[in-house]
């Protein structure tokens, strides 16, 4: 990314609470799901987040692209709001911008041929109707390296990576700047894995894409990803390229996660395991304030770490960090 | 050198199927485990790995044909009655399952669910005090804090890691001579992962249960195996130590599968995928099950159906054209 | 856990509290909105000017409607139900007098159709597929598509009409009134029938229910696991499938509470059985009509609470909902 | 190398054409056999004047007399056919059943959709009513209903129509919020679909294969309701019913077997074939459908 050159997305100051209850005689329970959340995405760059289950990523991706309203805080590509986007203007939005999802099997609507869920974006969006509509849909199926003869199939006579191949042809088919991928291959096969991500890569490179790639498999994230952002708990703990935070990550949770991974090297795995030895069983529990990850970091020995959240900083390493001792 | 603690050989799993060739999900799969051996079983889904695995304890789904031979320290299994078969079942051979969230019965208490475990093989039928003492006792080995006042929660009171932990401890509360662990660590975070991986670990090294693992995960075998099983389509394709296989594999599979795998160790090349999809189980296919997909298939791979046959010390392969071991990995 | 269970009770009965008053408010505005005089609604047919005068009066019908509807309200609450005009006692002492005799009928039969309609579920879901599962699930089917009343007629026809082996009709017999045990007896032999033709629609209900929710609880891990600690097909069944299919169950048991309270009606109508059933019916000939909304209006208190029961008792069988 | 991996879901649902199909292929009987009875029942009621000769409202001379060949199900107290006052019957009942049936299952479609769809208040208030019907003693609140409004057709028809919507109201909303989560709604609004495409084209079609089953066991739910309106004296005596008939079978229960055995086989046939029908339909013996969690 090049300083001179604004962001294709910047997102500021997100926040996305969610309030469970709340009925009649049920106790509300406000669930703090993205807490103040900025970063920005170049033109062309693909911006790998990473967390664990309920570190609130999927719902940061679906508040970038406006599938959730931000309870504050504001999301602009190329310069267009998302939030308060209506009517015309969500359409104009979802012209640019597109999502790839998790679940090949509840991704597509099971009664609609391949062609009717291809051609919805098209009609909709006035881009193109009948024989025209048809031959779209083709060149966006060959892109993703489905012959024109699926067109007329339903969703259920494809196999899962196929199927994942039907969801990011109708992402494609609108020509989008933006796509943000959600998951996109945790749910297949491994060897279906890496077609996919090849897949994803050559589109990148023939359409001049730009992604946000939601995983929860750091080494798929550090194969893709230009940079890496890393949430817990809402907030973002560290940023920075993909390789200076897997060569020398800031953040003692980022820390923690690159430790746990096993390596498929056996070699390699032995070496990490007598590095990690020592790990500690951690008990995650609730922090009123104070950093976040405090309860189950090894480092938090100062009384600050326990009352005051650390803002995320530029650190000497060119990291962005939230941590009050990072290093 | 000791006699094998369980002893498969020519296994076959199949689903009949009205005016049809019935479907075989497993076919002639054949291995050992030692006593205190941990051996993985590393497949993707329709492997036929989870059946295999399940075949052990006889816990098929009911319409499934099981054939072959099935030895727990020289007793067949399948000719067992079904009171002997329950004997065995969380005594001598226990398991652990995919999904600690469903795994455990939602209505019922955590500590009760261990102590079921416990009393069904008690032939000391002890009282209720030392049972609670017993699974307190089990919840602190798995590391849960507080064991004698979390005994008393119901499932959805407890994370997932912690699920998984308590359902270790219910599959090894008869200190059991083998257990069976399917996807143990699949639906959990990665640092909930490399704990109960760490938990396995100990168990094997402080009791000398011999550990056989079920996983996707290439990395998960690197950790904790010493040897690994590779299944494709039913079929056992290669079997061997895991330094070797891992690092010079010989089956163009087991090759194509370590190459698809992005590392986290190094940075992004192209990955080498894998043309195509596994092959459908109900409709038969001739020769190599792996043919259609394998960049150096031959006439006769399509034709004939190899042998898992050794390839060197304890490592044999399903191949008619062995890859180079050095050669693979130079590659 | 009996504090959080107290705690839970109260809530159910403060969500119960509000349809009681919907239900109070409904008969009230039903009764005004009814074609014609209230008062002569309530009075029945051709009533003395005396008498219509009194329910006026009684009903303060000569004032406002919202005043007329709190007084209605606040003698609802209390159980004064009004008077009835056939019998001129009032309609709580003659609905209390009959209560009992539905409450025998309907809990001996609830109590037969809940064990046989558990056994025949339970037993259908685990040979799920089978020639006997087909056959139960079909004679389920079958007895929950037949109208009681028709079953219970029936029944007379074969039983008593033909055959002569059981009284036709009426709760002790009509000659001779038995005294102690023989009087227990004599009444049990009057109930067979009509216990019989309620607990047919309500035993293939739960059967069908349970069935259901059997054959979804030993398709999980949760069974596959206990099974995988050793226990034996009996101990899954009921230790494990059937503690979760039970909130169905008894769901369910609650919920179809309402029929099984009209199908009480019909069946005390058929058997001449001296219940609430009965009640509705004589007071719908007479057009007692200060005694049809009594006995409505008491009918679905009894309906409201048994649910209320019902939802505690989910709550107790699962601890999920306990909230 | 996963974090957690978020298993593929399979919701039932998605593959549900397939298990629909899967079911009636496994016991074709039961559905075929209902749509049989039904269709036997509605031809009876239609053809009535070509099956029988016989006016149902005609006094006769011969009355309570047994079956004969001139009065295959015999006469009642006033010399009427009852073959005739069955088949005629049919009309009604089936009539009130159908009628009530389109009420109660468009209530409960539209108000499953809404609550279900949006959600949030509108969805608690909904179903705080629909629970409330849900729990009432529907039965006897149209007891006591039709007996202070007057009894006949439209009054029977509108009351149990009213009545019964809750059942189909309360599983649509279920369908609809699980299918509401599902990914491919989100794909369709990036598509550019507004609530009204969402509702028609992406999310109606995933409902509408439950409104058969529905339909088919509200239709014998209503036929069950009037019958017993009819039978406690509700019904309307111009237009005899099966419950009516019965209800008048009743006081000759003693003497004459054939005035409630044969309205009764009719009522017990017509609701065994709608039950059997959405059954087969919903593809399983006994739909869970009505449990509250």
């Amino acid at each position: 990314m090049t300083a001179a050159e604004a962001p294709l997305v910047s997102v500021t100051a997100i926040r996305r609470h969610f309030v469970s209850g709340g009925g009649l005689l049920a106790r509300r329970k406000v669930t703090r799901a993205v807490d103040d959340v900025s970063f920005g995405i170049a033109a062309g760059e693909t911006l790998g987040l990473v967390g664990e289950s309920g570190s609130g990523k999927s719902t940061l991706g679906r508040v970038i692209v406006g599938l959730l309203a931000a309870t504050s805080g504001q999301v602009a590509i190329a310069g267009q709001a998302v939030g308060g986007a209506r009517g015309g203007a969500r359409r104009a939005l979802w012209r640019r911008v597109q999502m790839v999802f998790q679940d090949p099997y509840s991704s597509l609507n099971p009664r609609l041929t391949v062609r009717d869920t291809l051609a919805e974006p098209l009609r909709n969006f006035g881009i193109a109707r009948g024989a025209d509509a048809d031959r779209r849909i083709r060149e966006a199926l060959d892109a993703c390296g489905l012959p024109a003869s699926a067109m007329t199939r339903h969703p259920r006579e494809f196999s899962g990576g196929q199927r994942q191949r039907i969801g990011i042809a109708r992402a494609l088919i609108v020509r989008p700047d933006f796509i943000v991928a959600d998951e996109p291959v945790s749910a297949l096969d491994v060897s279906i894995q890496a077609q996919i991500i090849n897949l994803l890569q050559d589109l990148k490179a023939a359409f001049g894409l730009t992604y946000l790639f939601i995983a929860h498999d750091l080494a798929v994230v550090r194969h893709v990803s230009d940079r890496v952002a890393v949430m817990y708990r809402g907030k973002l703990v560290e940023t920075a390229s993909a390789e200076m935070l897997y060569a020398r990550p800031a953040h003692p949770y980022t820390q923690l996660l690159l430790r746990s991974v096993p390596m498929p090297d056996p070699r390699a795995e032995a070496e990490r395991r007598k590095r990690t030895a020592a790990s500690e069983i951690a008990h995650p529990q609730a922090t009123a304030g104070g950093c976040p990850f405090h309860a189950r970091c090894p480092k938090a020995r100062f009384p600050l770490c326990g009352e005051q959240a650390p803002p995320l900083a530029a650190h000497a390493s060119g990291h962005r960090v939230a941590c009050h001792f990072p290093g | 050198m000791s006699a094998p603690l369980l002893s498969i050989r020519e296994l076959g799993v199949s689903f009949p199927r009205k005016e049809a060739p019935s479907t075989t999900v497993v076919e002639g799969v054949s291995f050992d485990i030692m006593p205190g051996e941990i051996v993985g079983i590393v497949g993707e889904s329709g492997s036929g790995k989870s059946m295999t695995a399940r075949s052990v304890l006889r816990l098929l789904p009911k319409s499934a044909e099981l054939s072959g031979s099935i030895r727990f320290r020289g007793r067949e299994i399948p000719e067992m009655t079904d009171e002997e078969i329950r004997d065995m079942r969380g005594a001598l051979v226990s398991m652990v399952f995919q999904d600690p969230m469903t795994s455990f019965n939602p209505v019922l208490r955590i500590g009760d669910q261990i102590g079921e475990a416990i009393a069904l093989h008690d032939r000391a039928r002890r009282g209720r005090r030392a049972l609670r003492d017993r699974v307190a006792k089990l919840l602190a080995l798995v590391g849960i804090a507080d064991p004698a006042e979390r005994a008393r929660s119901y499932p959805h009171e407890f994370s997932g890691g912690m699920r998984q932990r308590a359902l270790t401890a219910m599959a090894v509360a008869n200190s059991p001579a083998l257990l069976i662990a399917d996807e143990p660590t699949t639906a959990l975070d990665v640092t909930v992962q490399d704990q109960v991986l760490s938990l396995l670990r100990e168990l094997n090294e402080n009791s000398g249960t011999a550990i056989l693992l079920i996983t996707h995960n290439i990395a998960v075998v690197a950790s904790l195996c010493r040897r690994v099983i590779v299944m494709y389509a039913g079929r056992v394709i290669e079997d061997g130590p895991t330094d070797e296989v891992l690092t010079a594999p010989r089956h163009p599979y087991t090759w194509s599968l370590l190459q698809s795998v992005p590392r986290i160790d190094q940075a992004g090349t192209r990955l080498t995928a894998i043309k195509g999809q596994p092959p459908d189980p109900a409709t038969p296919l001739a020769g190599c099950k792996f043919h259609p997909r394998c960049p150096w298939a031959e006439q006769r791979c399509g034709e004939q159906e190899p042998a898992l046959s050794p390839i060197g010390e304890a490592h044999g392969v399903r191949c008619w054209l062995p890859m180079n071991g050095i050669a693979a990995a130079a590659q | 856990m009996l504090p959080a269970l107290l705690r839970l009770s109260l809530r159910r009965a403060l969500l119960a509290l509000p349809l009681v008053l919907a239900v109070i408010a409904f008969t009230f505005f039903l009764i005004r909105l009814a074609p014609g005089d209230p008062a002569a609604i309530l009075a029945g047919e051709a009533p003395t000017p005396e008498f219509l005068a009194q329910v006026r009066a009684e009903y303060g019908l000569d004032q406002p409607a919202w005043r007329q509807f709190v007084a209605f309200l606040g003698k609802a609450m209390t159980g004064d139900f009004g008077t009835s005009i056939y019998s001129k006692q009032p309609v709580f002492t003659v609905i209390l007098e009959r209560f009992p005799a539905t409450v025998l009928l309907t809990g001996t039969a609830m109590v037969i159709a809940s064990l046989i309609g558990i056994l025949l579920g339970a037993a259908s879901a685990r040979r799920a597929g089978s020639r006997a599962d087909a056959l139960i699930s079909a004679a389920s089917l079958v007895g929950y598509s037949l109208p009681g009343f028709w079953v219970g007629q029936l029944l007379i026809l074969l039983f008593a009409v033909s055959l002569n082996w059981l009284p036709a009709g009426g709760m002790v017999a009509a000659r001779g009134s038995y005294t102690g045990w023989r009087h227990v007896e004599d009444v049990a032999f009057h109930m067979v029938l009509p216990v019989a033709t309620l607990a047919v629609f309500l035993l293939t209900m739960i059967a069908r229910f349970t069935r259901a929710a059997m054959v979804e609880a030993l398709d999980q891990d949760y069974v596959l696991v206990a099974e995988a600690k050793g226990a034996s097909r009996r101990r899954v069944l009921w230790n494990h499938a059937f503690r979760n299919a039970a909130v169905t169950t008894v769901t369910v048991i609650g919920l179809e509470f309402g029929m099984v309270l009209a199908g009480a009606v019909v069946v005390e109508i058929v058997f001449s059985w001296p219940g609430l059933g009965r009640l509705f019916y004589d007071a719908i000939h007479r057009r007692d009509f200060a005694l049809l909304t009594g006995a409505f209006m008491f009918s679905s208190l009894v309906v409201i609470v048994v649910n209320m029961v019902s939802d505690i008792g989910c709550a107790m069988l699962d601890p999920r909902i306990r909230r | 190398m996963t974090l957690a991996s978020p298993l593929p879901t399979r919701p039932a649902w998605v593959t549900r054409p397939l298990t629909v199909l899967a079911a009636v292929r496994r016991q074709p009987a039961a559905g075929v056999m209902g749509a049989l009875l039904v269709l036997v029942t509605i031809l009876g009621a239609l053809l009535a004047p070509f099956l029988t000769a016989a006016d149902p409202l005609a006094l006769g001379s011969d009355t309570l007399a047994e079956p004969s060949w001139a009065h295959p199900f015999g006469t009642d107290d006033l010399g009427r056919d009852v073959l005739a006052r069955v088949l005629y019957g049919g009309r009604v009942s089936l009539g009130i059943g159908l009628f009530s049936a389109a009420i109660s299952v468009g209530l409960g479609m539209t108000i499953g959709m809404v609550a279900g769809f949006f959600g949030g208040l509108l969805d608690e208030v909904l179903m705080r009513i629909t629970e409330a019907f849900q729990i009432l003693p529907k039965l006897l609140v149209a007891v006591v209903v039709v007996s202070l409004i007057g009894s006949g057709l439209l009054n029977e028809i509108l009351v149990i129509g009213l009545l019964s919507w809750p059942a189909t109201a309360r599983i649509v909303r279920g369908r609809v919020q699980v299918i509401r989560h599902e990914e491919f709604i989100a794909a369709a609004e990036m598509s550019g679909a507004g609530p009204v495409r969402l509702l028609a084209r992406h999310i109606a079609p995933n409902v509408l294969s439950f409104l058969l089953v529905s339909a088919s066991l509200q239709v014998a739910s209503a036929i069950m309701s009037e019958s017993f309106l009819s039978f406690l004296g509700l019904g309307d005596p111009e237009h005899p019913s099966w419950g009516l008939l019965l209800q008048q079978g009743q006081l000759f229960l003693q003497q004459a077997w054939w005035l409630t055995t044969f309205p009764g086989l009719a009522l017990a046939m017509t609701v065994l074939g709608l039950n059997l029908l959405g059954d087969g339909l919903s593809g399983s013996h006994a739909a869970p459908a009505r449990s509250r969690r």
